[in-house]
């Protein structure tokens, strides 16, 4: 029996006792497989399981919240889970996790970087690459080349927090120390801070205040509600400047200080590229040395920052 | 309409540099992989081969506008307010500009501002000035992508309406062809970059379009698609299976060539202030919020229900049939949901004879 | 709004180095501000009558006063707003004098930086709301935990005024230290004398209600409506039978028991009562030296009890009561000073504490108040105190003094000298703390009329020879080694708090201090209060101190409780959080953060969770302010907005100078 | 000792009410000079500070921001510090990232008794942050230039204002 | 400087006169700085205005003193947001912002001849104070005239003196009521819908005009179909979230109307053919 079938097979069995199971469907082109409720039996045949399921359903809970719902999750997908579990905004007695071992997801935008295609009518995976037919002309790529960054470096390939796992576990691909290694990271850590500065400068400049990097955040579950287009409390202004934009994504990145799984939404999101997912990483990097803390991995611990111990081991008063 | 001229494609920064020695220009340039519009920088590289992310709404429809600024003048004996100083910024004239490089489609999208800005009803001083001051030299497309879909709302890859001038792409360069005498004038002001295009690159400036249009997908009907999604109004449920991948954010309507919603707000320390008027998204929960807490269109369903609506539905029903959606797909290609609007409407247009409960 | 701006010259303070007509004069120009002036005193009758007079006639909605510190005077101006007809949360002030005038040397910058400070006020105050009370009714009854002198005198004084008062004792009998002293200083009266008729006051008050051999388990609410649940741990014996005749503990076999009351001088039995004076005088039955609860026989003491008050089947029970106030008056504990290798590491029989001496002495101590060698019973002829063991003494944790060891171990060495004429006392000490009145003459009369040698330095070893203790020192006044052949040494040991302080803080959500005692809120001004409202001090728990000290602070505590207690209604501080439903999505962190468990979460309209405050046990910190991501939860007078407006009162002026 | 270095710099200081704004007015009290460019708003703890009033301070204008409150243990509110010590932490190591020296923003334990300590940490800080400089600064935004062009001295609005943001 | 027909900038207002009506209702009496503007200014009933708070933003709300009556235009405000809170500190000679008039007007000409009843609750009374007032200063162009106007408690009525004014007429009847009975309060007594079933007001030539909250609103219209009232007879105003008011904006669109041009004044027939999106 495939995955797809044994994973269609245990949500038929447990559809009848939800409200809708979240998957992913096939989409306008063999390349993007957009979220969808599974709410009958027969919306089962839309679903699809592979490489183009980049979406974290994770980001749904918060507009389903009262309701009894199934979520197919990637390793990666159920960290954001456990971290919603964590604060109380899923309840774990009306969620049904279906886990599936995952191996990588594609970046879009590095196939229309490698690949000169328009409509990817077909796509079919075959040993570590990934071939694509566009019109009559079919090209291929190594699935490294592809995968997003993210997957270069998952060592969460595995959902910890599940009802149902399809299929067998994947390894890792790389030991938690090489996903430590980011070259993206390596190379912000590199610039002094000047070119810090203006680096944030210009890629803010080009941000358009759409909030797609927030909206698509699962644990920015107070998106309808945020201080970026809040008047009471009045934290921001509609203006289009830097220091506006710069400041969302200060306040993004302080309130996911933490809790952060680093599903990488954000950046996924963003229509013009900004990389906003380095603060996030930034400041994951910082809480795991100061505080020994991943986030997504225990439903029942308490995110760093709002607890404290009163001997802080790492963390030195520094006189001036 | 003028006769076609050519030129070649390493050509194009000198006729930038030109235009920009008066005008303010703007041009798509590669950004972190993004294309973009950008103000013309002649030490960066212009990018013609895909269509952009952002549309160029900013030229004509800038994101952020300040109104008026005001200050409530003291009387400075007795700390009594004297006045209030309003200061529009219409007093200070906007630049000629020129936009560089928007498809045809975008371009076009223009026209909905026109419609609603600029019409018997009202005139939006505001975007009037700019929208005066600005022309659009626009690039024929000649390979639509996967979601691309102009044709659907009476446009095509070719189709000049809304533009200034309008370039072909052929090989080593581009056909150009003035559309208005605005584009005439841009064209003479670097005369002798342009060579007249002879029959050969005429022609294949030709094939170059015919190529572009065959390469579009059958398209729907969509003259029914009022009633089909007035059919749907109140089928919730339908709304809520389309917008199952939507995540609500201001993306679709941000990088839409017509969208034109905006929000007013202001920003004072409490003396001296500006009125600004800023983008704002219908997707956004905060957009129908009233003081009472009470939401007319509370869920992302209601909400897309009227996105599409206003530009499928409504809008033509006020503006004589014609839709308010350029076609350009971005909504499509950028969301990061993947929610594809042709889906929403094929499938309304599927069940239009279905009626809701 | 329409705001006034007063700045003060404060005679000179502020005037000498600060501008302040330039102050007022740039502040009318700030928004909403329609009125500035300066004067010489703004907090003086006709500065606050100034204050007054503008108010009425520019139709002021609020003020800003730029003086000295708020925490000086910002009570003073919230009452003259007040008087003016103005909430009084309408008022901000500018510290110009104590940040400015009192720091800064130039005139011309001490004004902009007035200047400022008064714009940063202004753009406060224009986002200030008119806040008001609400009040909420109180339970007129203290909780005293502790039944030491402190906390008896706090039970009687509360009692004596008309409240009902729980006294809670860990012990089976109240007390505390005082009831195990012989004599007291600089008296020298009985201990018991002084102390027993108020137990029996405290037994008897109609308003007491004496909870002996019981601990508190928790405690809930907020002042004026504090829940306690408190634990009645298992005596084996019904109180309401036991008459103390005593049969029991003649009867039972089990003598080998630790002696708790006489700190380990000789053994008890399992079934006990600690001293005939006891109260409530009760018995009470060791279970881990019964016979009958450890082995399953015996039963000796059910036997010959004449009222059947035995009960072996007995269980801890927890007993809730509703208080209005609660005065801590948990006392101290004594320094374990087996510490100090170099004193015998606790292992040298005839080296013991200051407090086991003190049982020595007494005449119903267990030595009959024979002072006796724990060795080998013999009478000592040379007995060597040395103080400070486990105080002043960094290296070992204990920076502090313990206050009292000074005087008592002058008392023992005067009662040495009454117990044992021929004896000589010889007294190490750093230095001897006699401030009090009498204690002076006291010390004096220890070494004058009592011939105890006084010897100024620290014990450096203390070892057996010979059946002699040889007490090793240095004398620091004569500069040379001293040794001294001792017969007995007795420790003045260090106070520490209780074993349960710690505990019992965190149930009171009140602070211990760097060596565990309680925090009392302000070391001048609030000496028994603490930081949490309705919880009070009392005794050697805040810190050690002797029986007067005690007694006086119980009757304080007391007093604090008593004027709070005498209204019927309390109001609430309006400085608390507040949620807004309308943001709110649930998500919980401000109740987890709260320190005083002032959120709880509802349900709101919508049927999803969402977070509400408990004004009367919201303290104002704003720590869940930070916490709530989308601002729903804002801390009145110190919301996001207010802050921001200040942060941003200085950034847009500066800003705009940097533009010019 | 009296301004640092002549032109003062822009200086926001956090302090909690309890403590260190007491240590604050006892180095007033003792008369302990300071430099003046650091201007102080009044929390009521520590743990009120959010981390994002700094960030906020420091992209509107702020050169250098300071918080300071009660030493660990001695919270009024039992834990505010706590809270505060891991926020701001955390804040003080995203600040290189960004591109702004760690350096600009400090956070310290004060008590309402040590004025001199106070006055150390102000000297200190002071003299560190005109030691990095004035802050890169980000465009000002449309409100401040309206007030600039608008507010004038006396609040005569004779100057156009900005056209837009584009 | 001004450009002509700017129309997002406000015309300059001064305050000269405020009342509270209850708690949360503060009525503001302005007048237009310019002279000849306010002299030249003319509105119909049921039009709304734009006023800025200068500091804050703008907010609509219904010009509520009658075209009739040009001392001064009168508007009510009730506290709920950012833009309320300001107005509500303001004081009287303090400076206001106003763009008026936006948005149409109560059919006053085809009410004509024709009974008039009108049902309000809570602020919805302020709509219908200026059409009563135009059709008093108006007499004898309409017939019988019913005004029944419901809070929740006596505290909460707004235009108390001009009840007194209106009870105390002969050639119009007043209905107060509150929503339960409470000490002091001698008049009626039940839910406006329910005391307009009682008060029976015939459907022949005559339109009802109402507004109030929504779950008013909705009662009321039942109440009038059972009394015979057609939609063609119904009047209503609309409250949608506004920002420019003059149909640009976007966010207060009902299908293809907006109700800051196309209303705020509707009668049920035109309602019905909305998308039902209220």
């Amino acid at each position: 029996m495939s995955q797809l079938t044994e994973l269609k097979e245990a949500i038929r069995k447990a559809l009848p006792d939800l409200d809708l199971v979240l998957g992913w469907r096939e989409g306008y082109d063999a390349l993007h497989a957009p979220p969808y409720h599974i709410r009958r039996q027969e919306d089962l045949e839309h679903l699809v399981f592979g490489p183009m399921c980049v979406n974290n359903l994770a980001s749904q809970l918060m507009h389903l919240r009262g309701k009894k719902v199934g979520i197919i999750v990637k390793g990666c997908d159920a960290r954001s889970v456990v971290e919603l579990l964590q604060e109380k905004i899923v309840n774990r007695e009306s969620l049904v996790i279906f886990a599936m071992p995952c191996k990588g997801v594609l970046d879009v935008k590095k196939i229309r970087r490698a690949l000169d295609i328009d409509h990817a009518r077909e796509v079919h995976f075959h040993n570590g690459t990934i071939e694509i037919t566009s019109g009559d002309k079919t090209s291929s790529v190594e699935l490294k080349d592809v995968l997003a960054d993210k997957c270069l470096r998952c060592h969460y390939p595995n959902a910890t927090e599940y009802d149902h796992f399809i299929g067998e576990p994947v390894e890792p691909r790389v030991s938690a120390e090489e996903a430590a290694a980011d070259p993206a990271m390596e190379e912000l850590a590199g610039m002094d801070l000047t070119e810090r500065f203006a680096f944030w400068k210009t890629h803010m400049n080009r941000c358009l205040r759409c909030y797609a990097c927030r909206n698509s955040c699962p644990l920015c579950f107070c998106r309808d509600v945020c201080l970026a287009d809040s008047r009471d409390p009045h934290w921001q202004s509609q203006e289009t400047s830097v220091r506006e934009k710069w400041m969302f994504q200060m306040i993004h990145a302080m309130h996911l200080a933490g809790r952060c799984t680093q599903c990488g939404e954000c950046e996924r999101a963003c229509p013009v590229g900004i990389p906003i997912l380095l603060l996030k990483k930034h400041l994951n990097a910082v809480v795991k040395d100061l505080f020994n803390y991943e986030a997504g991995i225990d439903p029942t611990a308490t995110p760093p920052l709002f607890t404290f111990k009163v001997e802080e081991e790492n963390i030195k008063e520094i006189e001036l | 309409m003028m006769a076609s001229l050519f030129i070649v494609s390493k050509d194009i920064p000198q006729w930038l540099a030109a235009m920009a020695k008066t005008r303010k220009v703007f041009a798509t340039q590669r950004e972190s992989g993004a294309i973009i519009f950008k103000p013309y920088d002649p030490g960066r590289e212009v990018v013609f081969e895909r269509e952009s992310v952002t549309s160029c709404k900013e030229a004509v429809f800038p994101q952020t506008k300040v109104l008026f600024s005001y200050f409530v003048k003291k009387n400075p004996e007795t700390g009594e307010t004297a006045g209030v100083a309003i200061e529009e910024s219409l007093n200070k004239p906007a630049p000629q500009a020129v936009v560089f490089g928007t498809r045809p489609c975008g371009t076009k999208g223009f026209l909905t501002f026109d419609r609603v800005f600029d019409c018997d009803r009202i005139r939006d001083p505001y975007y009037t000035s700019l929208r005066e001051r600005t022309a659009f030299i626009t690039l024929a497309c000649d390979r639509p992508g996967a979601t691309c879909f102009c044709h659907w709302v009476g446009g095509a890859p070719d189709d000049p309406k809304g533009s200034d001038a309008l370039l072909t792409p052929v090989e080593g360069g581009f056909l150009v062809e003035a559309v208005t005498e605005k584009g005439e004038e841009l064209v003479n002001e670097a005369r002798s970059l342009f060579a007249e295009a002879d029959e050969k690159r005429r022609e294949e400036g030709a094939a170059v379009r015919d190529k572009a249009k065959g390469m579009l997908t059958p398209k729907p009907d969509l003259t029914d698609i009022g009633p089909a999604l007035e059919k749907r109004f109140r089928d919730l449920d339908f709304w809520e299976d389309m917008t199952a991948a939507c995540v609500s954010c201001n993306m679709c309507t941000y990088l839409c060539p017509t969208c034109y919603c905006f929000n007013i707000t202001d920003e004072s320390d409490g003396q001296a202030g500006v009125r600004l008027r800023t983008w704002d998204a219908c997707m956004s929960q905060q957009y129908s919020l009233e003081a009472s807490g009470h939401n007319p269109r509370p869920t992302r369903a209601h909400r897309m229900r009227n996105r599409v609506n206003h530009k499928f539905w409504y809008h033509p029903k006020e503006y004589g049939g014609v839709i308010s959606c350029c076609g350009c797909g971005r909504c499509v290609k950028h969301c990061p949901g993947s929610v594809d609007i042709r889906r929403i409407l094929l499938t309304a247009l599927e069940r239009k004879d279905e009626d809701a409960e | 709004m329409r705001i006034g701006v007063f700045v003060c010259h404060c005679g000179s303070n502020i005037a000498a180095r600060v501008n302040c007509a330039e102050v007022a004069k740039a502040a009318l120009n700030f928004p909403d501000v329609v009125f500035a002036t300066d004067e010489v005193y703004m907090c003086s009758e006709p500065g606050q009558e100034s204050i007054r007079k503008a108010i009425v006639e520019h139709r002021l909605d609020g003020v800003v006063v730029a003086s000295c510190s708020p925490r000086m005077h910002e009570v003073t101006f919230r009452r003259t707003v007040e008087r003016a007809g103005l909430n009084r949360y309408m008022v901000e002030m500018a510290n110009i004098r104590e940040h400015v005038s009192w720091i800064g040397h130039d005139k011309d910058s001490n004004t902009r930086k007035a200047i400022d400070l008064v714009r940063i006020a202004a753009a406060k105050l224009r986002r200030d709301k008119p806040l008001t009370f609400k009040t909420f009714e109180v339970v007129k009854k203290v909780l005293v935990v502790g039944g030491g002198v402190a906390g008896i005198q706090a039970a009687l004084d509360c009692a004596d005024a008309g409240l009902d008062v729980v006294l809670v004792e860990r012990k089976s009998t109240i007390g505390g230290r005082m009831a195990q002293l012989d004599k007291t200083f600089p008296t020298v009266d009985c201990s018991t004398c002084v102390l027993g008729p108020k137990m029996v006051d405290a037994a008897q008050h109609t308003r007491i209600s004496l909870m002996a051999y019981s601990e508190i388990e928790d405690v809930s609410g907020y002042v004026g409506n504090f829940t306690a649940r408190i634990k009645r741990k298992a005596s084996y014996v019904d109180f309401s039978k036991c008459t103390g005749c005593g049969l029991c503990t003649e009867k039972c076999p089990s003598k080998k028991t630790f002696d708790d009351f006489n700190e380990g001088v000789g053994t008890t039995t399992a079934i006990n009562i600690p001293f005939p004076q006891a109260i409530p005088k009760k018995a009470v039955i060791n279970p881990a030296t019964c016979l009958k609860l450890t082995k399953g026989k015996c039963g000796a003491c059910a036997k010959v009890c004449p009222t059947g008050a035995i009960n072996f089947d007995m269980r801890e029970e927890i007993v809730e009561e509703r208080v209005g106030a609660v005065i801590a008056a948990t006392g101290y504990d004594l320094f374990d000073h087996s510490k100090y290798e170099e004193y015998g590491g606790g292992k040298l029989p005839d080296v013991i504490t200051s407090i086991q001496y003190e049982r020595m002495l007494s005449a119903s101590g267990p030595t009959g108040g024979h002072v006796k060698r724990p060795s080998d019973g013999k009478e000592p002829k040379t007995v060597v105190f040395v103080s400070c063991v486990g105080s002043r003494d960094p290296a070992k944790g204990r920076p502090y003094c313990s206050n009292f060891c000074c005087m008592y171990i002058a008392k023992q060495s005067i009662l040495t000298k009454d117990h044992i004429p021929d004896s000589q006392s010889y007294v190490f000490y750093i230095d001897i703390r006699a401030p009090q009145k009498g204690y002076e003459e006291f010390t004096r009369r220890a070494q004058e009329e009592y011939g105890t040698r006084y010897i100024r330095g620290r014990v450096s070893k203390i070892y057996p020879e010979g059946g002699k203790l040889i007490v090793r020192g240095a004398d620091t006044l004569l500069g040379t080694q001293v040794e001294v052949q001792a017969d007995l040494v007795v420790l003045a040991v260090g106070v520490e708090p209780t074993p349960g302080a710690g505990k019992l803080a965190e149930k009171l959500r009140i602070s211990t201090d760097q060596n565990g005692f309680f925090m009392e809120s302000h070391p001048k001004l609030r000496p028994v209060e603490t930081n949490t409202a309705g919880v009070f001090l009392a005794g050697a728990c805040q810190g050690p101190k002797d029986i007067p000290a005690s007694v006086a602070q119980g009757s304080a505590a007391a007093g604090k409780a008593i004027s709070l207690l005498a209204r019927e209604r309390l109001e609430a501080d309006p400085q608390v959080s507040h949620v807004n439903p309308k943001r709110c999505v649930g998500c919980m962190k401000c109740v987890r953060v709260c320190p005083f468990k002032a959120i709880k979460e509802t349900t709101g309209r919508d049927g999803l969770p969402k977070a509400e405050v408990i004004e009367a046990m919201c303290q104002g910190c704003g720590i869940c302010s930070v916490v709530c991501p989308q601002g729903a939860v804002q801390l009145e007078h110190f919301k996001d907005d207010q802050i921001l407006a200040e942060v941003e009162a200085l950034c847009r002026t500066w800003v705009a100078k940097s533009c010019e | 000792m009296s301004d640092v270095g002549g032109k003062e710099l822009r200086i926001i200081g956090f302090l909690c009410n309890w403590c260190s704004y007491g240590g604050a007015d006892a180095a007033g009290v003792g008369r302990f000079s300071q430099p003046t460019d650091l201007r102080i708003i009044r929390m009521p703890c520590t743990g009120r500070v959010d981390p994002l009033f700094v960030l906020k301070a420091l992209v509107s204008g702020a050169d250098g921001v300071l918080v300071s409150g009660c030493h660990p243990r001695d919270c009024h509110y039992s834990e505010g510090n706590y809270y505060a010590r891991r926020r701001l932490e955390v804040l003080k190591r995203l600040l290189p990232m960004l591109g702004i020296h760690e350096d600009r923003f400090h956070y310290t334990w004060v008590s309402a008794s040590e004025g001199a300590r106070w006055q150390q940490v102000v000297t200190r800080f002071t003299e560190r942050i005109h030691e990095l400089g004035p802050m890169d600064s980000l465009d000002p935004e449309l409100a401040v230039c309206a007030i600039r062009e608008l507010g004038g001295e006396n609040g005569q609005a004779d100057q156009p204002a900005p056209a837009s943001g584009e | 400087m001004k450009t002509p027909n700017n129309p997002y900038a406000p015309k300059l207002a001064r305050i000269v006169e405020t009342e509270m009506e209850n708690a949360t209702v503060k009525t503001f009496r302005v007048v237009f700085e310019d002279q000849a503007y306010m002299q030249s200014f003319s509105f119909k009933p049921g039009q709304v205005g734009q006023l800025t708070a200068f500091g804050a933003g703008e907010a609509t709300f219904v010009i509520n003193s009658p075209p009739t009556r040009m001392d001064y235009l009168q508007f009510s405000v009730m506290r709920a947001g950012e833009v309320t809170t300001a107005l509500h500190m303001l004081k009287e000679g303090d400076l206001v912002g106003v763009r008026a008039p936006l948005g149409n007007a109560f059919p006053v000409e085809d009410m004509k001849g024709k009974n008039v009843v009108l049902i309000a609750g809570g602020i919805g009374m302020a709509p219908l104070r200026t059409l009563l007032l135009y059709m008093l200063d108006n007499r004898a162009d309409y017939g019988d005239i019913l005004l029944i106007y419901g809070t929740r408690s006596p505290d909460d009525f707004c235009y108390k003196a001009d009840m007194a004014e209106w009870g105390a007429r002969d050639d119009m009847k007043v209905v107060e009521t509150v929503d339960s009975a409470c000490t002091l309060w001698t008049k009626c007594v039940g839910l406006v819908p329910n005391v307009l079933l009682d008060e029976k007001p015939s459907p022949g030539n005559a339109v009802a005009v109402t507004c109030g909250p929504p779950i008013m609103i909705r009662f009321t219209l039942e109440a009038l179909g059972k009394l015979g009232f057609t939609d063609e007879q119904i009047i209503t105003t609309l409250e949608r979230r506004m920002k420019c008011g003059m149909g640009l904006c976007g966010r207060c669109n009902i299908g293809e109307k907006y109700v800051c041009v196309d209303g705020p004044v509707f009668t049920m027939a035109e309602l019905r053919e909305l998308p039902p999106e209220l």
